[in-house]
């Protein structure tokens, strides 16, 4: 493969695969940073119509002034048509059932789509539970999203200490050991569709449930990918590349962005 | 008739707290709404040993965390969202000054909603099957946990699920944009989960950004979601929820909210944030010019204030809410 | 006893000795109608901190216009400082314990405080459910009360086919079949305290939980009670003659009632 | 961008709703507000077999009953409260056409917050220990009832309690004060359940009495209740609720509840209603005509009017309605 001249970063990348997940009209939940501006970018290039929401019931609002600092923040409040609150929001319209799709971010994921942002600690946890060596956010909204979520799109960097065979902590159910294993909790969200990073894109094998090469970038490929996977990444036999940004696509997602925050590399 | 409730910060925490209290705040939310000044107040009268209930981590839990204030918690989010990880509260964590047990922001919302309606458990179809589920750092001997969040099984269908202990904090402090002297509120934003906290605490102290005429709930009796009747004080502290937001009065203080956080990354420089930022002032209007005019400003510059403008012209003075201070501290 | 010559009306003796329950600053809900009234006469009369409520969520009102035709009626909604909803109402604030005081009414009541509201039978229902031969209100928020205020004030008609024995259908929880059958269902409410009635107030045995003549007024008497109750009527040995009602508590009564519903016999 | 939803109150009937249908209303209020024309719709275009969920009666269920259009019906109270019995419901009760299930009105409203969370069920504190629990009218064989509202453990305490199953009905109407062209509402007076329906109901049709700009939402988003992400439609139709009230709008029509209820009170009288007030109009103006200027003039004297002051200015005219109309229906 040819070094690519990069004029996208890898996480606009990232930002404009996890926005072609999503379809017009759709409920969709984004948290904050990236998963934000990857639902506000389809919203602003294909999706006009989706309805777009926060964990905290923030519902028809556009973003102002940049990317928003939290999910009650000023700048997502200036433009709502409706506030209501987390019952409501997570409850009522996630945990439910009812929201299509959602967006969550994760420290640390594993073959099964578990992910990980409670902490990391050396080694396992052991008999008795203990402090990680390092807290870190928790589980947030993204538990009732992974929970209850039509499907779940995960974003994360790629970077070999994100990928791991099993996370260490489960904070936000992917398919737990594989199988159906997932099937005796009764969720009704539908598991992690896609794990979306800066370099490529990983699906579940229909079966298995465990994650597979999918996709990869056009300035990345699959060994590349596979040495930064702590696991032994199979790769799909229809394994592609995906497009490259478009320019309206660019545009669309640097309107959204209009911080920059996903051009600081 | 109800009474005229409204009493002075260190009035609210010398009378509804004490050491070892469980403690919840809200909204809690990481960026947005807070009592954070309350918190502030905590760690003045040297309150400790909390036991604090927070829909997600603010910078008043990474705040009296920090300072070694709470020895247990519960919380659905530990960060503190772009602004990054939590220094204080991940600080006490990892030190195990704090034990923190994990749940969702549903799961923490429910429990609230359990707690004010008096049922002992909700029903879970979150956190089962996963590490919140299996894991507690309250109870750190059991693994897997099936305490925390047992099963339980839906008597129609057999099918099972999980079930979360309800929460009736002993005392909550919660941030309303508006409140009349009475205890009547109206929130602008996302509640969050104040709404069910306001039932489900024992007692429950106002703290607003600004007080309002009692005619301004009697032309918006629909926003008033909370009553004067599960209110127990009301606080008046412009900017109480100083470096977060109040939608419709200030933005975010980003650089406050950094240098915060920078500062709770440490021991030492958390002793020297607390001696500039909150044993520091004396009265409102220090606490004011601790902020600084140019700060203030800049984030009452907010896109949102016209969310405010329909209440505005209730809106009383200072010194008409000073003479009802003093009544209600008679 | 002398024939009296009654310058009040019998419900409105009922409503005033309802409203003397009432402590002030107490938390309390009415049902529309008589109940609404014997409340807000002891707002007006003797507890001006009474902090009134409805089912549906209406705080701080208080009623203009004449008596509230409902729950929501615009008669009460046009002075409120707050209106939420039924969850709140009925489920946070009554049956969570919270509220101090309910006052409800009844077609039938039996000798633990059971109320019926729910139809009239021709003899038992039998072992399979069947239509009521007269249809009635429901339980409505009667029952929500019953369960979940400290104490429960109910107003009736003292007439023979209202105090049965045993109620046909228990709509609303007095003390079930006496003694601590209550407890059983761990209702956090503390069951009626006092069934007060067109000719009297009757008060429940601190052990057997029946209900007993604890009181007449200055216009009844024991034997015309008796008479009028379906069950062989016990009476307190403290029983007592109310006391009648005074030309501020008939001004405060009646200033409430302004439409004079109390007023028609 | 949502998309406009308004379409004519013909066309949601035919849409939405088919014979047998479970059908709920809200605020199904006795006395305030309902969706009661949706009802009268229901019966012009001839459905019937319903399974009517109401929080509580209205003079739509009382109606709907009263006109043998109910096999089915749950409530949590079966009256007019002031206004007595209802007629047309008893009637139906007492001669077996409808099955009556009973419930208490906190039972109806958390057993709608259960189906808005998906719970299978709900936890039960009241209800239990009476008949409500050990007698069902679905099923009338099983005595005592068990699995109406069955018993279930506490797995924190071994304490007993009820469950209620959870209610998602098929298709609801929900009467509003307001509605913007795309499905955001604005409820003046208490909300009844009509939150938590919105979420609950598989479909979701809005029945308002005035329709107003978004800018309205936009400027008063907290009193936005029931947001457009989860309506289906949106009928603009004002004295939706007549005769009974719709606070900030109109009084209950005190002559005509008497004489509706008296009416339904036979099959013969019913019979009269239902050509005089039902199958009468063929448009809004004859509907208009048919309750009459001067009731609607007395009724629109509401002591309650000073509630809608915020929001006038936003109101759309009938013009900039009928034109949103027809787009929608398109």
């Amino acid at each position: 493969m040819n070094s690519h001249k990069l004029e996208y970063t890898r996480q606009e990348m990232m930002a404009i695969a996890t926005g072609r997940e999503l379809r017009d009209g759709e409920l969709a939940i984004f948290g904050v940073g990236l998963s934000m501006l990857a639902g506000y970018f389809a919203q602003e290039h294909h999706a006009p119509n989706i309805r777009a929401m926060t964990e905290g019931g923030v519902y028809g609002a556009i973003p102002v002034g940049g990317l928003p600092w939290g999910i009650e923040c000023n700048r997502i409040s200036a433009n709502a048509t409706s506030f209501t609150n987390g019952v409501d929001a997570l409850g009522f319209l996630v945990a439910s059932g009812r929201c299509d799709v959602g967006i969550i971010g994760a420290a640390q994921v594993d073959k099964f789509g578990n992910v990980n942002t409670t902490g990391i600690w050396d080694g396992e946890i052991g008999e008795h539970y203990r402090a990680p060596k390092t807290r870190l956010t928790g589980a947030g909204g993204a538990n009732d999203i992974a929970c209850g979520a039509g499907r779940v799109l995960i974003m994360v960097a790629h970077e070999p200490k994100r990928f791991a065979e099993k996370v260490t902590y489960i904070s936000s159910p992917g398919y737990l050991d594989g199988g159906n294993t997932r099937e005796c909790y009764g969720f009704v969200g539908g598991g992690p569709s896609a794990i979306i990073t800066t370099l490529g894109i990983l699906r579940p094998n229909p079966d298995t449930k465990e994650f597979q090469l999918d996709a990869y970038y056009p300035f990345s490929n699959i060994e590349e990918i596979q040495s930064n996977t702590g696991w032994e990444l199979k790769v799909c036999p229809r394994v592609h590349v995906v497009p490259e940004p478009t320019v309206d696509e660019l545009k669309a997602l640097r309107k959204v962005d209009e911080t920059g925050a996903l051009r600081k590399q | 008739m109800p009474q005229p409730k409204l009493i002075s910060l260190a009035a609210a925490v010398d009378r509804f707290t004490q050491n070892g209290v469980q403690y919840a705040s809200g909204a809690a939310l990481p960026i947005g709404s807070d009592a954070i000044v309350l918190g502030r107040e905590l760690l003045r009268q040297g309150r400790n040993q909390l036991h604090a209930i927070f829909h997600c981590n603010s910078q008043q839990l990474n705040l009296l965390a920090g300072a070694g204030a709470v020895d247990k918690a519960e919380c659905g989010f530990s960060g503190l969202e772009v602004f990054g990880f939590a220094n204080g509260l991940r600080r006490a964590v990892e030190t195990g000054a704090t034990q923190l047990e994990d749940y969702s922001n549903l799961a923490m919302a429910i429990r609230l909603f359990g707690g004010a309606m008096n049922w002992p458990f909700v029903p879970a179809t979150v956190n089962i099957g996963s590490d919140i589920q299996y894991r507690s750092a309250f109870s750190p001997e059991e693994y897997p946990a099936t305490s925390k969040i047992p099963m339980i099984t839906d008597p129609f269908s057999g099918r099972q699920l999980g079930a979360f202990q309800s929460l009736q904090p002993e005392v909550a402090a919660i941030h309303v944009s508006m409140a009349d002297p009475l205890g009547n509120a109206i929130m602008l934003g996302t509640e969050w989960s104040r709404f069910e906290l306001s039932r489900a605490a024992k007692k429950v102290i106002l703290v607003a950004d600004e007080i309002v005429h009692t005619d301004c709930m009697r032309q918006f009796p629909n926003l008033v979601r909370i009553p004067d009747i599960v209110v127990d004080a009301v606080v008046y502290w412009p900017f109480a929820a100083w470096p977060q937001s109040s939608p419709g009065l200030y933005d975010v203080d980003e650089d406050h909210m950094r240098s915060m956080n920078k500062a709770l990354a440490t021991e030492e420089t958390t002793q020297q944030y607390l001696k500039d930022y909150v044993f520091s002032y004396q009265s409102h209007r220090d606490y004011l010019g601790m902020i600084g005019n140019e700060t203030r400003e800049k984030i009452t510059q907010t896109e949102t204030s016209f969310l405010m403008d329909p209440y505005r012209k209730w809106i009383l003075s200072a010194d008409e809410i000073a003479k009802l201070v003093l009544e209600g501290e008679r």
